[in-house]
């Protein structure tokens, strides 16, 4: 196990080797940060030498070695636009996109699950079929739709949640937490809700599908022919089963929510690291959106690592070798 | 022979499902729609002649102000919204279904290879997914945009952004494609007759293509019709985060860009309409999709 | 004690309903073990779920009374049939390794079973628990009860799923092919176990089972099925061993005896069964083309020196070296031309892994083969061109998956021929497809067909006739007969012996069932844990074997003789 | 294209040169209705001191007041930070650290007073040296804003409160062109490190400030928040009854109304001009609109031999023949533009500067009339009967419904015969495009910086070199205006200064150089309680607003 940990670890390198390849190389292509770093009347010699100064005329790969090398120094670079180090505007922009997409993710969890067990056991009642129905209408609607129209029926007409931002924070070392305050965590409803609805979608039709399938299982067909209790048939025994593969699905789905949160923030002006990224879209702050994507791989690969383990953690077949 | 009976399946659970009935005639409704705006639609919306900003803003018909020309009102160019409607859907769907196609045939094609190859060339095609996972659509679109603006040539440009939304959705789907089949793959490889192909000597590409390949259409099938709902509404969003179609053609996602701007100011059918044409066209593609998943059965992901 | 009269079973779909079992009555008294016995699709399953209480939605008990004693099971309330399982009635499935739940201890499953129907302290239940399972030949049952399923052996693990079955002292248990996944040894172990708690406990049993040796080695009585419907009734030894209806002679005639070799399987025609007619001068057609490409009219002599196969494991530790799994530890084999080598062992033996290893699907870790004299070479250094190709065929033992199900047979069966060459004109291809699929007794029609509108047995003819179209001269069968039944295997193995001599075709053919093998084969030889332990000319080994092993395989096989029961 | 004035305006920012005489400070007549002073900002007396908070589109993306010379930086630090001279709400120009300034003999330079008992946010004394410190820090390589110096030679120390600004030519309106050259106190710079602006990382300076102004920085979260207390010891009288200021960047406009309307937030801008009846007609909020000095306008690529992006005619250029340009004039309906797009908001324009502006030229205020007729008989005559297609080239998020606009110009084009393809696309690309001649045909929006018509003549009409008419896309080139170029810059005489502009204002609409379509809107919305003064120049001045 520890070497498949280890195979894994060594795949996860190349990954982020990949995709920081990706991101400097891509980004080469998407406009002029020279223009946008410059007034409108610096004149041409002004840019020049900035752009040498920036080493932006530097070989191509000369300039990709300057930035892994640098990345793995921790020196993520400076911002063209604000000049701050990108390391510590990621970072501080962090929890507030983890926060987000944590919640984001435990609402799809907590729903999510025991709809999916709800549809599963009565795949042909009403309330699933209205479940089902009701959720894939959810999901067909673009997602910067609903975060509008949730903001214009809550904020503005009901005047029961905040339109934007994350409200009161708290700091507990760098991490600066909304979690903690109350208008905190009523700014969390509305832009969790709209992240969490795909989510939300996704596992309750994944969990329903497994735990059908779990359900038709020789060894549930056992204990039910063993008159074990409803209960521990379906909430414990089938369950876990299906939990399996979920979990994993959950788990990459984290990653594409933190990834997804790019326009949700932009809908509730979330203060995260996806609203970093369009700004930076939006101002060419080329090394900001380099270094955002490979933070962003790097999510997704610890993310994997994490499920691997989480795999270990609670199927025996994988933890529990020796045989007796 | 198969085909046929899984038609006469297919078609008896059809009839059994009132919501893939309804899905059916909704989307074939909106395709007919689309495939045929060019006769549908009363004005060409391309044809910037065929309307005057005077007509702008106008409600639909059945409201006050509205005009009989416009059945559905106009947007704030003046251009009529049914006809806008119908073209979005067309350019939507085309963009969708190509986009669609290509990670379809990208997909399957690495999937396929991966699964059956296994080893190293798995793990490759597999981290290359890891990668592609790991950036958002709107990057994808972006460094798309970025790259073929920096290969070809300026004045093919202007005709890029639909091939450049294209690529990128379907760079984006791919991924989905290539696991399942790869998946699909490590079953089927297994059994018997493809290692009967094997045994006998048959080229990889024909034991690929002729023999597994049609084996695992049934769950790719259900994938296609999920990722092409899933296109459609990844082209609006990236229409809204600014890397989407322009406005003188629009897509269904570039019209509710454009109808975001009215979602207060009282023009309600610039915003809703295009948007309830989307939802209904993505619902009913989802139902179709969820009627195919239950005939085929597999427990997909 | 369980009286079941007059149970008659419909399934509805959507062209109508089917009648699954039809007027079956039968009893079980305590400590008696009824089998039931049958082929595929005679309602063997059903009666048992219907006993259950566990038909699926679609089936509906139509008519007939269901009784455990007192007890009207057809009256209770959903509820009350759930308390009533397991409690009274349990069961036992075919598969040990799916029927327990793998992520939860043996401990949990027990204790859960335990007081799901008795009030009872989770120590008390514990203790039950261990005592049951020492009771079933588990030993230190006290540690291992921690374990997880996915730690017992196939054995192990069916004992577990019957300590579960009885932990709650049902007072009837059926099993549904309890031992259809278990090597012979093991089977031998978990029938006598069955024996022994009806006898010991008084359990009734109802034995659900498509094995004839099964039954005839613990029912004590049985209940011949077919088509839902009643054969014939009555003790063991009087239905198997004097059997009064055509059905169950036929049934009877085609179980391969152990103790000696038949050249032929006598299959009486039965009423109701049709034989495809296969048009004499097609096959005559496809016979000569097979010959006029033979030039000897021999296959190849096939020599095996050495073989060894071993599969990467996992690395153990960080640093630690893999702990590499050897299938085959130098077995050395021949197989004389146009003969057939039997090929023995249980599973995880390493028997169907030497077949591969000539079918160039695994590569061995070192070894040579030589096909006719000629260098046989091995996976990775065998061309796609090499003539071995054509000449190694291949029948796989699962006629449902050896078969592209998307193709029709048409196709399936051109593919030898045009891949190797064999005959260019597709005419002509068509031709000598019908031809061929005449000689395995198809009708000619069949080539416009798809796979799943076919039989097993069929299936495994048009798997047969692949193998033919490529003209081979070794002919590989990984237990061709393994997923059909009795009677169907009967006729492909007399097929395969008829194209076997006719040909002159060398063949290795596998099979854990030795009767089968003795029905086929002329040399023998028995592989254990991936090493030869003992090979020879079939019939004196069958008469004496000389290897321990070989002798306890031989007597642990079921047997359908009837003298007085070994128990 | 609902996202304006968000970014840094590369064409809004002064550099020095004009011709005025001392003393004489803004002094134009733009347009009372152009200055939307609210009734109360001035007169009231501060009320119940009030926590303020109010939102735009984009962040200040620094606090350095040299490290980037972009709108939305030097607006936000203008409540931080002072120059030596300041604009009034009717954009005049007054003394702030200077209090008084003349003209050197000979046209030499100017010699500015500085106000003394002036301290910084952290209790420094201001002098002589900040200034000198100040303008070698702005006058520097690794400055944004050292352009604004070009014309400086030398700045000599007098005495403690007086500096000479040196120019190398008579510069009459160089007080005016350093209203957003902000000082900063030398030893709190020097002592952090900071003596120069950040360019490629940061300093203490791109997240701290002290200024001697209004307000001091309290607290600062890029692109979250940035929070402002009210200087007790500033030198002048607060007009504002703030405790606090809070600013929130919120990027879709949409979210920005939802907060407003919401009452998260007091004041907004810009929002939507579609969305104006909406604020309006709610309780409590109200929307100022006034005119921004900016100009819309279209360009064409008048050094371009062909048409880039035609199906047909590749061979030649028609926008080369002022009769094809005339004929675009005439086809394109402002009024209704207005009408449907920017909701009556707009002011139809004729020249490359809105009207009131110095310099605005009266003779030529008419623009060509809407005629499609005629129009279609100018293509005529200029050989293209059946019309043409070209490229349009357009922002998307650059003014106020910039793509809209550029759609509307196609359809009314499209009506007389040629065919625009449009082109919209995000801002960040767009200046590339355009420098790299990527158009047929393109939507420029142009605020002269210094208020004055010189600034778009040297920007736009002067034929392109290395500085002059740098945002001369098109290449228009007309050696009269080039030559009047000098002498409207050192010109004092103001009657003979406007009749050289009149005539470069008449050029430029005989060869019809550009199409100038309409001086955009300016739409800020707050809540009723809310009073603040709308500056023509879009700047945000937190000194005049008051919360009832």
């Amino acid at each position: 196990m520890v070497a498949f940990i280890l195979k894994r670890l060594v795949q996860s390198v190349f990954v982020m080797l990949a995709v920081a390849f990706l991101a400097f190389s891509l980004f080469k292509f998407v406009g002029d940060p020279i223009s946008q770093m410059t007034g409108v009347e610096t004149s041409i010699e002004d840019q020049e030498r900035l752009r040498e100064e920036l080493g932006l005329n530097d070989p191509f790969f000369v300039q990709f070695a300057r930035f892994t090398g640098d990345m793995l120094q921790g020196d993520f670079g400076y911002s063209f636009r604000t000049r701050e180090p990108i390391g510590e505007m990621l970072l501080s922009r962090l929890p507030a996109t983890l926060e987000l997409g944590t919640v984001a993710l435990v609402i799809s969890l907590i729903v999510g699950i025991p709809a999916g067990v709800y549809t599963a056991l009565r795949p042909r009642g009403l309330v699933s079929q209205s479940i089902l129905i009701a959720t894939l209408i959810g999901v067909s609607i673009p997602t910067f739709v609903i975060g509008i129209l949730l903001i214009f029926l809550f904020g503005v007409q009901l005047g029961w949640l905040p339109t934007y931002g994350r409200g009161g924070t708290v700091e507990i070392g760098w991490w600066r937490s909304s979690l903690f305050t109350v208008e905190g965590w009523r700014s969390h409803v509305l832009p969790a809700l709209t992240l969490g609805l795909f989510q939300l979608t996704l596992t309750m039709r994944l969990v329903r599908a497994q735990m059908m399938e779990v359900m038709r299982t020789d060894h549930i067909r056992f204990a039910i022919a063993r008159g074990v209790p409803w209960r521990s048939i379906r909430y414990r025994h089938a369950l876990s089963n299906t939990m399996i593969p979920v979990i994993t699905v959950i788990g990459l789905q984290f990653g594409g929510v933190i990834a997804f949160s790019i326009v949700t923030e932009s809908v509730f002006q979330w203060p995260g690291m996806g609203l970093l990224f369009l700004e930076s879209i939006r101002f060419v702050d080329i090394p900001v959106m380099s270094v955002y994507l490979v933070v962003i791989a790097f999510f997704f690969v610890i993310i994997n690592l994490l499920v691997d383990l989480l795999y270990l953690a609670i199927d025996p077949r994988l933890r529990v070798r020796e045989s007796v | 022979m198969l085909g046929r009976l899984m038609q006469s399946e297919a078609v008896w659970l059809f009839s059994r499902s009132p919501a893939a009935i309804l899905a059916a005639i909704a989307a074939v409704t909106i395709v007919l729609g689309a495939l045929f705006a060019p006769w549908i639609a009363p004005t060409d919306p391309y044809d910037l002649s065929s309307f005057s900003l005077i007509d702008g803003l106008l409600p639909p018909v059945w409201e006050d102000g509205g005009d009989p020309r416009f059945l559905l009102g106009t947007d704030d160019q003046g251009r009529d919204m049914f006809s806008s409607i119908l073209y979005g859907a067309r350019l939507s769907l085309a963009i969708a279904a190509m986009a669609m196609a290509i990670a379809l045939v990208l997909g399957v094609g690495l999937g396929l290879a991966a699964g059956y190859y296994g080893g190293r060339f798995d793990a490759v095609v597999m981290r290359i997914a890891d990668v592609q996972l790991a950036l958002p659509a709107i990057l994808t679109a972006l460094l798309i945009d970025g790259i073929s603006r920096g290969i070809l040539p300026r004045d093919m440009h202007d005709d890029l952004r639909l091939g450049v939304i294209t690529v990128a959705i379907a760079l984006s789907l791919w991924v989905n494609f290539a696991r399942t089949a790869r998946a699909s793959v490590f079953v089927e490889r297994n059994k018997d007759y493809v290692q009967a192909a094997i045994m006998m000597g048959q080229h990889p590409l024909r034991i690929m293509a002729r023999h597994i390949l049609p084996n695992i259409l049934g769950p790719l099938l259900v994938i296609a019709t999920v990722d092409l709902a899933s296109a459609i509404l990844l082209e609006a969003t990236l229409s809204f985060l600014g890397v989407g179609l322009p406005a003188d053609s629009p897509s269904l996602g570039t019209l509710i860009r454009i109808g975001m701007q009215y979602l207060l100011s009282g023009e309600w059918w610039i915003l809703w309409i295009p948007t309830l044409f989307l939802v209904v066209l993505v619902v009913a593609i989802n139902l179709l999709g969820d009627f195919l998943r239950d005939l085929f059965n597999p427990s997909l992901r | 004690m369980l009286e079941v009269e007059n149970l008659t079973v419909r399934f509805r779909h959507r062209q109508g309903t089917t009648t699954a079992v039809e007027d079956v009555s039968l009893n079980v008294g305590r400590g008696e073990i009824h089998g039931l016995v049958g082929e595929s699709g005679a309602g063997k399953s059903t009666i048992g779920a219907a006993i259950m209480g566990l038909l699926p939605a679609a089936g509906e008990i139509a008519s007939g009374n269901l009784h455990l004693d007192d007890t009207d099971l057809r009256a209770l309330t959903p509820m009350e049939a759930h308390r009533l399982r397991g409690k009274r009635i349990s069961m036992i499935f075919q598969d040990p390794q799916t029927s327990l739940d793998p992520l939860m201890t043996v401990e949990a499953q027990l204790i859960e079973t335990i007081q799901a129907h008795e009030d009872i302290s989770t120590e008390a239940a514990r203790r039950r628990a261990i005592e049951l399972l020492e009771e079933i030949g588990i030993a230190r049952a006290e540690t291992r009860i921690r374990a997880y399923p996915h730690q017992f052996s196939g054995g192990m693990r069916q004992r577990v799923v019957i300590a579960l079955a009885l932990c709650t002292n049902p007072e009837l248990i059926i099993a549904d092919e309890p031992t259809t996944a278990l090597d012979v040894a093991v089977q031998a172990q978990v029938l006598d176990l069955i024996r022994q708690l009806a006898d010991t406990r008084g359990v009734g049993f109802i034995l659900i089972t498509h094995d004839i040796g099964v039954i005839a080695q613990v029912s004590d009585r049985v209940t011949v099925l077919r088509g839902g419907r009643v054969v014939e009734q009555g003790p063991t030894p009087q239905v198997l061993g004097a059997p009064e209806q055509p059905y169950t002679k036929a049934l009877m005639a085609a179980v391969p005896p152990l103790d000696r070799k038949l050249d032929r399987f006598r299959l009486p025609r039965v009423a109701g069964e049709e034989e495809e007619a296969a048009s004499a001068s097609a096959a005559k057609e496809a016979e000569d083309w097979l010959m006029s490409g033979s030039g000897t009219g021999l296959g190849p002599a096939l020599d095996l020196s050495d073989i060894t196969v071993r599969f990467r494991g996992e690395r153990r530790g960080f640093l630690g070296a893999r702990e590499d799994f050897t299938a085959l530890d130098g077995v050395s084999l021949s197989v004389r031309p146009g003969t057939v080598m039997g090929l023995v062992g249980e599973s995880g033996s390493g028997k169907s892994t030497l077949a591969k290893v000539v079918a160039a699907l695994v590569q061995p870790a070192s070894g040579e083969m030589t096909l006719d004299g000629a260098p046989l070479p091995p996976m990775r250094s065998r061309s796609r061109h090499d003539p071995s190709r054509r000449l190694v065929q291949m029948v796989f033992q699962d006629p449902f998956s050896s078969l592209n199900a998307r193709h029709r047979v048409l196709g399936i069966l051109s593919e030898p021929l045009r891949l190797y060459g064999l005959e260019t004109d597709a005419a002509r291809r068509e031709r000598l497809v019908r031809a061929m699929l005449a000689l395995v007794g198809l009708p000619p029609e069949a080539a416009d067909r798809y796979p799943h509108q076919f039989s097993g047995g069929q299936r495994q003819r048009i798997a047969v006739a692949r193998a033919l179209l490529s003209r081979p001269g070794l002919l590989i069968c990984d237990e061709p007969t393994s997923a059909l039944d009795v009677s169907i295997q009967a006729q492909v193995l007399n097929l395969l012996k008829d194209l076997q001599t006719r040909f002159g075709l060398t063949t290795l053919f596998i099979s854990h069932n030795l009767a089968v093998v003795r029905q086929m084969s002329d040399d023998i030889a028995v592989l254990k844990d991936g090493s030869l332990v003992e090979t020879g000319p079939s019939e004196p080994f069958f008469a004496g074997p000389q290897a321990t092993y070989s002798q306890e395989l031989l007597a642990q096989t079921p047997t359908v003789r009837f003298g007085p029961r070994a128990a | 294209m609902m996202v304006l004035n968000m970014d840094k305006c590369p064409d809004t920012l002064p550099q020095a040169a004009a011709n005025h005489r001392e003393g004489v400070m803004f002094r134009t007549t733009f347009s009372a209705a152009a200055i939307a002073v609210s009734t109360t900002a001035l007169s009231a007396f501060p009320a119940a001191a009030e926590s303020f908070s109010w939102a735009g589109t984009t962040d200040p993306q620094t606090m350095d007041p040299h490290a980037v010379n972009a709108a939305p930086v030097l607006s936000f630090l203008n409540n931080i930070y002072e120059g030596l001279v300041r604009r009034g709400p009717d954009m005049g120009v007054e003394p702030s650290l200077a209090t008084s300034w003349e003209a050197l003999p000979d046209g030499a330079g100017w010699r500015f007073t500085l106000r003394e008992g002036v301290t910084f946010h952290d209790g420094a004394a201001f002098n002589a040296d900040d200034v000198i410190f100040s303008y070698e820090r702005a006058a520097s390589e690794a400055s944004d804003v050292r352009s604004w110096f070009a014309p400086v030679t030398e700045v000599v120390r007098v005495d403690d409160f007086t500096v000479d600004f040196l120019t190398a030519a008579p510069n009459p309106l160089f007080p005016g062109s350093i209203a957003n050259f902000m000082i900063l106190d030398s030893d709190w710079a020097a002592g952090n490190g900071a003596e120069l602006p950040a360019r490629d990382a940061e300093n203490f300076a791109t997240r701290n400030a002290n200024g001697t102004g209004p307000f001091s920085l309290a607290g600062r979260d890029p692109g979250i928040e940035t929070r402002l207390v009210p200087n007790e010891g500033w030198w002048d009288m607060a007009e504002h009854n703030l405790t606090e200021a809070v600013f929130t960047p919120i990027g879709n406009p949409a979210t920005g109304l939802a907060a407003l309307l919401s009452g998260e937030i007091d004041f907004i801008s810009p929002i939507p001009l579609q969305d104006v009846e909406q604020v309006e007609s709610r309780d409590g909020f109200k929307v100022l609109s006034g005119l921004e000095t900016r100009v819309i306008m279209l360009g064409f690529g008048h050094d371009h031999e062909t048409l880039k992006y035609s199906e047909e005619t590749t061979d030649a250029n028609p926008f080369l023949d002022a009769r094809v340009r005339l004929a675009v004039a005439q086809a394109i309906d402002v009024a209704t533009i207005d009408r449907v797009i920017m909701r009556d908001a707009a002011e139809p324009a004729s020249q490359l500067l809105p009207e009131g502006l110095s310099g605005w030229s009266a003779a030529h205020a008419e623009r060509p009339t809407f005629d499609a007729e005629a129009a279609k008989t100018l293509l005529a005559e200029a050989g293209y009967p059946d019309g043409f297609s070209f490229g349009l080239m357009c922002p998307n998020d650059r003014y106020i419904n910039d793509e809209a606009v550029c759609r509307a110009v196609a359809s009314m084009l499209a009506r007389v015969g040629i065919e625009a393809n449009v082109n919209a696309m995000p801002v960040r690309g767009y200046w590339d495009e355009l420098r790299s001649d990527n158009f047929d045909m393109y939507l420029l929006g142009w605020s002269p910086g210094t208020f004055d018509a010189e600034h778009p003549i040297r920007f736009l009409a002067h034929t392109p070199n290395e500085r002059l008419g740098t945002w001369n896309f098109g290449g228009f080139s007309s050696a009269r205006i080039d030559e009047l170029l000098e002498p409207i810059q050192q010109e004092i005489d103001e009657a003979a200064r406007q009749a050289m502009i009149d005539e470069v204002a008449g050029i430029l609409q005989e060869e019809v150089a550009y199409v100038p379509l309409y001086t955009e809107p300016l739409i800020w919305a707050m809540k009723e309680s809310v009073e603040v003064v709308q500056r023509p120049d879009n700047f945000f001045m937190l000194r005049w607003v008051t919360v009832n």
